[in-house]
Protein backbone atom coordinates (compact mmCIF):
# COMPACT_ATOMS: atom_id res chain seq x y z
CA UNK A 1 0.00 0.00 0.00
CA UNK A 2 0.99 3.89 -0.97
CA UNK A 3 -0.06 6.42 0.89
CA UNK A 4 -0.97 9.60 -1.51
CA UNK A 5 -1.18 13.28 -0.06
CA UNK A 6 -2.36 16.32 -2.28
CA UNK A 7 -2.14 20.02 -1.00
CA UNK A 8 -3.01 23.64 -1.54
CA UNK A 9 -4.80 24.18 -5.54
CA UNK A 10 -4.17 20.18 -6.25
CA UNK A 11 -6.13 19.19 -3.39
CA UNK A 12 -8.92 21.58 -4.07
CA UNK A 13 -8.68 20.66 -7.91
CA UNK A 14 -8.41 16.96 -6.91
CA UNK A 15 -11.05 17.62 -4.08
CA UNK A 16 -8.83 14.95 -2.52
CA UNK A 17 -6.65 15.28 0.51
CA UNK A 18 -5.31 11.70 1.12
CA UNK A 19 -5.74 8.04 0.02
CA UNK A 20 -4.28 4.80 -0.21
CA UNK A 21 -3.53 2.78 -3.11
CA UNK A 22 -1.67 -0.41 -4.51
CA UNK A 23 1.18 -0.46 -7.10
CA UNK A 24 3.09 -2.94 -8.94
CA UNK A 25 6.46 -3.51 -7.52
CA UNK A 26 9.16 -0.87 -8.95
CA UNK A 27 7.11 1.71 -9.98
CA UNK A 28 7.90 5.31 -10.32
CA UNK A 29 6.39 8.14 -9.41
CA UNK A 30 5.11 8.44 -12.95
CA UNK A 31 3.83 5.29 -12.62
CA UNK A 32 2.01 6.00 -10.06
CA UNK A 33 0.65 9.42 -11.74
CA UNK A 34 0.03 7.38 -14.15
CA UNK A 35 -2.26 4.55 -11.69
CA UNK A 36 -4.31 7.67 -10.38
CA UNK A 37 -5.71 8.90 -14.04
CA UNK A 38 -6.48 5.17 -14.83
CA UNK A 39 -8.57 5.40 -11.30
CA UNK A 40 -9.71 8.79 -11.96
CA UNK A 41 -9.73 9.85 -15.15
CA UNK A 42 -10.82 13.61 -14.49
CA UNK A 43 -7.39 13.93 -12.32
CA UNK A 44 -5.90 13.93 -16.04
CA UNK A 45 -5.54 17.93 -16.42
CA UNK A 46 -4.51 17.81 -12.70
CA UNK A 47 -1.83 15.62 -12.84
CA UNK A 48 -0.30 16.25 -16.18
CA UNK A 49 1.24 19.89 -15.22
CA UNK A 50 4.89 20.01 -15.66
CA UNK A 51 4.82 22.56 -12.56
CA UNK A 52 3.67 19.71 -9.71
CA UNK A 53 6.47 18.42 -7.54
CA UNK A 54 6.59 15.04 -6.55
CA UNK A 55 8.10 13.63 -2.09
CA UNK A 56 8.86 10.31 -1.21
CA UNK A 57 8.85 9.90 2.21
CA UNK A 58 8.92 13.73 2.72
CA UNK A 59 11.85 14.53 0.39
CA UNK A 60 11.70 16.18 -2.35
CA UNK A 61 12.50 13.62 -5.65
CA UNK A 62 11.99 13.04 -9.78
CA UNK A 63 9.41 11.41 -11.40
CA UNK A 64 11.72 8.57 -12.13
CA UNK A 65 12.14 7.35 -8.31
CA UNK A 66 10.84 4.26 -7.88
CA UNK A 67 8.04 4.32 -4.58
CA UNK A 68 8.24 1.40 -2.27
CA UNK A 69 5.50 -0.54 -0.78
CA UNK A 70 4.77 1.75 2.43
CA UNK A 71 5.89 5.02 1.17
CA UNK A 72 3.94 8.31 1.72
CA UNK A 73 4.39 9.96 -1.44
CA UNK A 74 2.68 13.91 -1.98
CA UNK A 75 2.13 15.84 -5.22
CA UNK A 76 2.02 19.63 -5.16
CA UNK A 77 2.47 22.74 -7.02
CA UNK A 78 5.82 24.71 -6.59
CA UNK A 79 5.86 26.50 -2.99
CA UNK A 80 4.90 29.69 -2.00
CA UNK A 81 6.11 30.27 1.56
CA UNK A 82 7.72 32.88 3.10
CA UNK B 1 15.52 26.00 16.07
CA UNK B 2 12.36 25.32 13.64
CA UNK B 3 8.83 26.64 14.60
CA UNK B 4 5.47 25.92 12.64
CA UNK B 5 2.77 27.81 14.11
CA UNK B 6 -0.48 29.97 14.04
CA UNK B 7 0.19 32.02 16.82
CA UNK B 8 2.26 35.40 16.26
CA UNK B 9 6.03 35.72 17.80
CA UNK B 10 7.93 38.92 19.70
CA UNK B 11 10.56 40.18 17.48
CA UNK B 12 12.06 41.67 20.72
CA UNK B 13 12.10 38.45 22.74
CA UNK B 14 13.41 36.33 19.58
CA UNK B 15 16.54 38.86 19.56
CA UNK B 16 16.91 38.23 23.23
CA UNK B 17 17.32 34.48 22.65
CA UNK B 18 19.51 34.66 19.99
CA UNK B 19 22.66 36.36 22.00
CA UNK B 20 21.50 35.47 26.07
CA UNK B 21 24.45 34.31 27.91
CA UNK B 22 26.28 34.69 24.36
CA UNK B 23 29.30 37.34 24.05
CA UNK B 24 31.04 35.29 21.30
CA UNK B 25 27.53 37.05 19.28
CA UNK B 26 29.38 40.02 17.47
CA UNK B 27 26.69 39.95 15.11
CA UNK B 28 22.72 39.16 14.98
CA UNK B 29 20.52 39.38 11.62
CA UNK B 30 16.98 39.53 11.84
CA UNK B 31 14.63 39.04 8.85
CA UNK B 32 11.00 39.24 9.38
CA UNK B 33 8.44 38.44 6.15
CA UNK B 34 4.78 40.14 6.76
CA UNK B 35 1.18 40.10 4.95
CA UNK B 36 1.51 43.33 2.80
CA UNK B 37 -1.74 45.48 1.04
CA UNK B 38 -0.25 45.34 -2.32
CA UNK B 39 1.23 41.67 -3.77
CA UNK B 40 1.83 42.10 -7.77
CA UNK B 41 -1.14 44.72 -7.82
CA UNK B 42 -3.53 42.50 -6.26
CA UNK B 43 -5.15 44.12 -3.17
CA UNK B 44 -4.71 41.27 -0.44
CA UNK B 45 -7.11 41.31 2.54
CA UNK B 46 -5.27 38.75 4.17
CA UNK B 47 -3.51 34.85 3.80
CA UNK B 48 -4.49 31.30 4.48
CA UNK B 49 -1.19 29.55 4.89
CA UNK B 50 -1.33 25.62 4.43
CA UNK B 51 1.71 23.28 4.71
CA UNK B 52 3.03 19.87 5.09
CA UNK B 53 3.59 18.52 8.59
CA UNK B 54 6.83 16.73 9.01
CA UNK B 55 8.52 17.41 5.17
CA UNK B 56 7.89 20.99 6.01
CA UNK B 57 10.61 20.97 9.21
CA UNK B 58 12.47 18.07 7.53
CA UNK B 59 12.91 20.85 4.86
CA UNK B 60 13.59 23.19 6.69
CA UNK B 61 16.33 21.31 8.75
CA UNK B 62 18.44 20.94 5.70
CA UNK B 63 18.12 24.34 5.01
CA UNK B 64 19.47 25.00 8.31
CA UNK B 65 21.86 21.97 7.88
CA UNK B 66 23.08 24.17 4.16
CA UNK B 67 23.96 27.14 6.20
CA UNK B 68 25.69 25.82 8.55
CA UNK B 69 28.10 24.24 5.97
CA UNK B 70 29.10 27.58 4.35
CA UNK B 71 28.96 29.81 7.33
CA UNK B 72 29.78 29.91 10.88
CA UNK B 73 26.76 30.59 12.58
CA UNK B 74 26.10 30.52 16.60
CA UNK B 75 22.65 30.26 17.18
CA UNK B 76 19.58 30.21 14.64
CA UNK B 77 15.75 30.41 15.00
CA UNK B 78 13.26 30.05 12.12
CA UNK B 79 9.41 30.81 13.23
CA UNK B 80 6.68 30.45 10.24
CA UNK B 81 2.85 30.88 10.52
CA UNK B 82 0.25 28.84 9.14
CA UNK B 83 -3.23 29.39 9.16
CA UNK B 84 -5.40 32.50 8.31
CA UNK B 85 -3.28 36.03 8.24
CA UNK B 86 -4.54 39.38 8.24
CA UNK B 87 -2.67 42.46 6.59
CA UNK B 88 0.50 43.69 8.63
CA UNK B 89 0.54 40.34 10.11
CA UNK B 90 4.09 38.43 10.72
CA UNK B 91 4.44 35.26 8.50
CA UNK B 92 7.83 34.38 8.93
CA UNK B 93 10.84 35.41 11.38
CA UNK B 94 14.17 33.86 10.65
CA UNK B 95 17.44 35.13 12.83
CA UNK B 96 20.86 34.40 13.09
CA UNK B 97 23.68 34.91 15.13
CA UNK B 98 27.60 34.99 14.87
CA UNK B 99 30.60 36.16 15.52
CA UNK B 100 30.80 38.33 12.01
CA UNK B 101 28.00 40.97 10.20
CA UNK B 102 28.63 38.59 6.80
CA UNK B 103 28.50 35.22 8.03
CA UNK B 104 24.85 36.56 10.12
CA UNK B 105 23.78 38.57 6.85
CA UNK B 106 24.43 36.01 3.81
CA UNK B 107 22.97 32.99 6.35
CA UNK B 108 19.37 34.80 7.15
CA UNK B 109 19.74 35.86 3.44
CA UNK B 110 20.35 32.24 2.35
CA UNK B 111 17.38 30.99 4.72
CA UNK B 112 14.94 32.73 3.39
CA UNK B 113 15.58 32.65 -0.73
CA UNK B 114 15.78 28.52 0.21
CA UNK B 115 12.54 28.41 2.20
CA UNK B 116 11.17 30.76 -0.77
CA UNK B 117 11.79 27.59 -3.10
CA UNK B 118 12.25 24.80 -1.13
CA UNK B 119 10.06 24.71 1.89
CA UNK B 120 6.69 22.91 1.67
CA UNK B 121 4.44 25.58 2.35
CA UNK B 122 1.75 27.73 0.17
CA UNK B 123 -0.27 31.00 0.13
CA UNK B 124 -3.70 31.35 -0.54
CA UNK B 125 -4.54 35.26 -0.85
CA UNK B 126 -7.92 36.31 0.22
CA UNK B 127 -8.55 39.48 -1.94
CA UNK B 128 -11.74 41.83 -2.94
CA UNK B 129 -11.95 39.62 -6.29
CA UNK B 130 -12.01 36.43 -3.61
CA UNK B 131 -9.41 33.88 -2.87
CA UNK B 132 -6.73 32.69 -5.03
CA UNK B 133 -3.58 30.44 -4.60
CA UNK B 134 -0.34 32.61 -5.51
CA UNK B 135 1.79 31.48 -8.18
CA UNK B 136 5.65 30.78 -7.38
CA UNK B 137 7.93 33.45 -8.69
CA UNK B 138 10.82 33.32 -11.17
CA UNK B 139 12.38 36.32 -9.39
CA UNK B 140 12.67 33.85 -5.78
CA UNK B 141 14.27 30.79 -8.03
CA UNK B 142 16.97 33.57 -9.40
CA UNK B 143 17.41 34.38 -6.35
CA UNK B 144 17.34 31.07 -4.88
CA UNK B 145 20.10 30.16 -8.11
CA UNK B 146 22.52 33.07 -6.43
CA UNK B 147 24.25 30.65 -3.68
CA UNK B 148 24.47 27.32 -5.95
CA UNK C 1 16.34 58.54 11.96
CA UNK C 2 19.63 58.69 13.20
CA UNK C 3 20.42 58.33 16.79
CA UNK C 4 24.06 58.72 18.62
CA UNK C 5 23.55 57.89 22.25
CA UNK C 6 25.20 56.53 25.35
CA UNK C 7 22.18 54.62 26.34
CA UNK C 8 21.02 50.84 24.92
CA UNK C 9 17.99 50.36 22.65
CA UNK C 10 15.71 47.79 22.43
CA UNK C 11 15.40 45.82 19.03
CA UNK C 12 11.61 44.84 20.51
CA UNK C 13 10.69 48.42 20.08
CA UNK C 14 12.66 49.33 16.98
CA UNK C 15 10.85 46.70 15.22
CA UNK C 16 7.53 48.01 16.22
CA UNK C 17 8.59 51.07 14.97
CA UNK C 18 9.44 50.19 12.04
CA UNK C 19 6.27 48.35 11.08
CA UNK C 20 3.97 50.05 12.66
CA UNK C 21 0.58 51.68 10.60
CA UNK C 22 2.67 50.03 7.83
CA UNK C 23 0.67 47.56 5.72
CA UNK C 24 3.19 48.28 2.57
CA UNK C 25 6.23 46.48 4.86
CA UNK C 26 6.61 42.87 3.40
CA UNK C 27 10.01 42.66 4.50
CA UNK C 28 11.91 44.14 7.77
CA UNK C 29 15.33 43.21 8.20
CA UNK C 30 17.49 44.41 11.35
CA UNK C 31 21.23 44.04 12.46
CA UNK C 32 22.63 44.25 15.46
CA UNK C 33 26.46 44.28 16.14
CA UNK C 34 27.90 43.68 19.70
CA UNK C 35 30.65 43.79 21.95
CA UNK C 36 32.10 40.40 21.59
CA UNK C 37 34.88 38.37 23.70
CA UNK C 38 37.41 37.75 20.84
CA UNK C 39 38.58 40.15 18.44
CA UNK C 40 41.08 39.60 16.17
CA UNK C 41 42.53 37.04 19.05
CA UNK C 42 42.62 39.66 21.82
CA UNK C 43 40.31 39.26 24.97
CA UNK C 44 38.08 42.48 25.08
CA UNK C 45 36.67 43.14 28.44
CA UNK C 46 34.95 46.12 26.88
CA UNK C 47 35.06 48.84 24.67
CA UNK C 48 35.04 53.05 24.74
CA UNK C 49 33.55 54.23 21.85
CA UNK C 50 34.42 58.05 20.10
CA UNK C 51 32.78 60.08 17.55
CA UNK C 52 33.13 63.34 15.74
CA UNK C 53 29.65 65.09 16.69
CA UNK C 54 27.89 66.49 13.63
CA UNK C 55 30.23 64.75 10.85
CA UNK C 56 29.18 61.35 12.11
CA UNK C 57 25.79 62.33 11.68
CA UNK C 58 26.07 64.18 8.82
CA UNK C 59 28.28 60.82 7.06
CA UNK C 60 25.48 58.41 8.32
CA UNK C 61 22.46 60.70 6.55
CA UNK C 62 25.13 61.03 3.38
CA UNK C 63 25.37 57.07 3.59
CA UNK C 64 21.23 56.68 4.24
CA UNK C 65 20.88 58.99 0.99
CA UNK C 66 23.46 56.76 -1.02
CA UNK C 67 20.94 53.82 -0.09
CA UNK C 68 17.56 54.71 -0.96
CA UNK C 69 18.96 56.10 -4.18
CA UNK C 70 19.87 52.43 -4.82
CA UNK C 71 16.80 50.11 -3.23
CA UNK C 72 13.28 50.72 -2.35
CA UNK C 73 13.30 51.77 1.97
CA UNK C 74 9.93 52.52 3.35
CA UNK C 75 11.52 53.41 6.96
CA UNK C 76 15.01 53.03 8.61
CA UNK C 77 16.73 53.43 11.81
CA UNK C 78 20.57 53.82 12.73
CA UNK C 79 21.59 53.69 16.17
CA UNK C 80 24.96 54.01 17.72
CA UNK C 81 26.10 53.95 20.88
CA UNK C 82 28.97 55.89 21.98
CA UNK C 83 31.00 56.12 25.64
CA UNK C 84 31.83 52.95 27.55
CA UNK C 85 30.46 49.58 26.42
CA UNK C 86 31.07 46.08 27.86
CA UNK C 87 31.13 42.48 26.87
CA UNK C 88 27.77 41.60 25.45
CA UNK C 89 26.74 45.50 25.35
CA UNK C 90 24.92 46.11 22.00
CA UNK C 91 27.04 48.48 19.98
CA UNK C 92 24.67 49.65 16.57
CA UNK C 93 21.21 48.57 15.21
CA UNK C 94 20.40 48.97 11.45
CA UNK C 95 16.85 48.58 10.68
CA UNK C 96 15.37 48.79 7.28
CA UNK C 97 11.60 47.62 6.30
CA UNK C 98 10.65 47.40 2.44
CA UNK C 99 8.19 45.83 0.15
CA UNK C 100 10.82 43.23 -1.08
CA UNK C 101 13.22 41.15 0.67
CA UNK C 102 15.93 41.96 -1.40
CA UNK C 103 15.90 45.39 -0.78
CA UNK C 104 15.51 45.18 3.10
CA UNK C 105 18.82 42.88 3.00
CA UNK C 106 20.82 44.81 0.58
CA UNK C 107 19.94 47.94 1.82
CA UNK C 108 21.29 46.74 5.76
CA UNK C 109 24.30 45.03 4.42
CA UNK C 110 24.87 48.21 2.82
CA UNK C 111 24.39 50.32 5.08
CA UNK C 112 26.25 48.45 7.72
CA UNK C 113 29.18 48.20 5.02
CA UNK C 114 29.84 52.42 4.52
CA UNK C 115 29.29 52.96 8.41
CA UNK C 116 31.76 50.88 9.38
CA UNK C 117 34.27 52.33 6.80
CA UNK C 118 32.94 56.13 6.26
CA UNK C 119 31.37 57.33 9.30
CA UNK C 120 33.81 58.96 12.09
CA UNK C 121 33.81 56.52 15.29
CA UNK C 122 36.65 55.01 16.93
CA UNK C 123 36.80 52.10 18.81
CA UNK C 124 39.21 51.57 21.78
CA UNK C 125 39.22 48.09 23.21
CA UNK C 126 39.83 47.46 27.09
CA UNK C 127 41.79 44.30 27.10
CA UNK C 128 43.83 42.15 30.44
CA UNK C 129 47.04 43.78 28.90
CA UNK C 130 45.38 47.62 28.70
CA UNK C 131 43.84 49.47 26.02
CA UNK C 132 44.37 49.92 22.20
CA UNK C 133 42.66 51.95 19.56
CA UNK C 134 41.10 49.20 17.07
CA UNK C 135 42.97 48.97 13.61
CA UNK C 136 40.87 49.62 10.37
CA UNK C 137 40.56 45.98 8.56
CA UNK C 138 41.18 45.52 5.14
CA UNK C 139 38.62 42.97 4.74
CA UNK C 140 35.84 45.89 6.19
CA UNK C 141 37.44 47.98 2.92
CA UNK C 142 36.87 45.38 0.76
CA UNK C 143 33.42 44.90 1.96
CA UNK C 144 32.62 48.03 1.10
CA UNK C 145 34.00 47.94 -2.28
CA UNK C 146 31.58 45.45 -3.05
CA UNK C 147 29.12 48.01 -4.01
CA UNK C 148 30.55 50.22 -5.95
CA UNK D 1 41.26 81.49 11.47
CA UNK D 2 41.03 77.88 11.47
CA UNK D 3 39.73 75.38 14.04
CA UNK D 4 41.60 72.05 13.76
CA UNK D 5 40.42 69.17 15.44
CA UNK D 6 41.73 65.48 16.41
CA UNK D 7 40.14 62.29 16.87
CA UNK D 8 40.96 59.04 18.54
CA UNK D 9 44.84 58.03 19.03
CA UNK D 10 45.44 60.93 17.02
CA UNK D 11 44.14 63.39 19.58
CA UNK D 12 46.06 61.16 22.03
CA UNK D 13 49.49 61.22 20.65
CA UNK D 14 49.05 65.11 19.99
CA UNK D 15 48.32 65.57 23.91
CA UNK D 16 46.08 68.14 21.94
CA UNK D 17 41.98 68.05 21.01
CA UNK D 18 41.15 71.58 19.44
CA UNK D 19 43.44 74.36 18.12
CA UNK D 20 43.43 77.49 16.11
CA UNK D 21 45.35 78.63 13.37
CA UNK D 22 46.22 81.32 10.90
CA UNK D 23 46.56 80.29 7.67
CA UNK D 24 47.86 82.09 4.33
CA UNK D 25 45.21 82.54 1.76
CA UNK D 26 44.63 79.25 -0.30
CA UNK D 27 46.06 77.17 1.60
CA UNK D 28 45.23 73.47 1.06
CA UNK D 29 45.33 70.69 4.40
CA UNK D 30 48.88 69.79 2.97
CA UNK D 31 49.94 73.11 3.61
CA UNK D 32 47.88 73.17 6.95
CA UNK D 33 49.51 70.07 8.27
CA UNK D 34 53.10 71.25 7.04
CA UNK D 35 52.07 74.41 9.34
CA UNK D 36 51.34 72.35 12.47
CA UNK D 37 54.54 70.10 12.06
CA UNK D 38 56.15 74.11 11.99
CA UNK D 39 54.51 74.84 15.10
CA UNK D 40 54.54 71.25 16.66
CA UNK D 41 58.13 69.78 15.60
CA UNK D 42 56.84 66.96 18.04
CA UNK D 43 54.09 66.26 15.71
CA UNK D 44 55.84 65.46 12.22
CA UNK D 45 55.96 61.58 13.32
CA UNK D 46 51.95 61.31 14.04
CA UNK D 47 50.76 63.80 11.09
CA UNK D 48 53.29 62.28 8.61
CA UNK D 49 50.99 59.12 8.48
CA UNK D 50 49.66 58.83 4.61
CA UNK D 51 46.79 56.89 6.75
CA UNK D 52 45.68 59.70 8.43
CA UNK D 53 41.64 61.15 6.69
CA UNK D 54 41.04 64.55 6.81
CA UNK D 55 37.75 66.86 7.07
CA UNK D 56 36.79 69.97 6.25
CA UNK D 57 33.63 71.00 7.60
CA UNK D 58 32.94 67.92 8.43
CA UNK D 59 33.00 66.64 4.87
CA UNK D 60 35.73 63.94 4.04
CA UNK D 61 38.61 65.81 1.61
CA UNK D 62 41.83 65.23 0.01
CA UNK D 63 44.72 66.65 0.89
CA UNK D 64 44.58 68.75 -1.75
CA UNK D 65 41.77 70.63 -0.68
CA UNK D 66 41.92 74.44 0.03
CA UNK D 67 40.77 75.78 3.17
CA UNK D 68 38.97 78.60 3.55
CA UNK D 69 39.18 81.25 6.71
CA UNK D 70 36.52 80.32 9.32
CA UNK D 71 36.84 76.42 8.15
CA UNK D 72 36.62 73.14 10.89
CA UNK D 73 39.41 71.07 9.92
CA UNK D 74 40.11 67.77 11.20
CA UNK D 75 42.45 65.06 10.97
CA UNK D 76 41.60 61.42 12.43
CA UNK D 77 42.77 57.90 11.76
CA UNK D 78 40.81 55.24 9.63
CA UNK D 79 37.06 54.70 11.77
CA UNK D 80 36.65 51.47 13.56
CA UNK D 81 32.90 51.41 14.57
CA UNK D 82 29.97 49.54 13.40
Amino acid sequence: MITVLFFAQLREQLQCEKLSVELPADSSVTGLREKLIELHPTWLEFLASDKLLFSVNQTLVKASHVIQNGDEVAFFPPVTGG
Amino acid sequence: MIVIQQNDFDVGEEYKALVADDTAAGAVVTFVGRVRDLNLGRDVLGLHLEHYPGMTEKSLQAIVDEAQSRWKILRWKIIHRIGDLHLGDNIVFVGVSSAHREDAFHAAEFLMDYLKTRAPFWKKELTKAGSVWVESQEKDLQAAKRWE
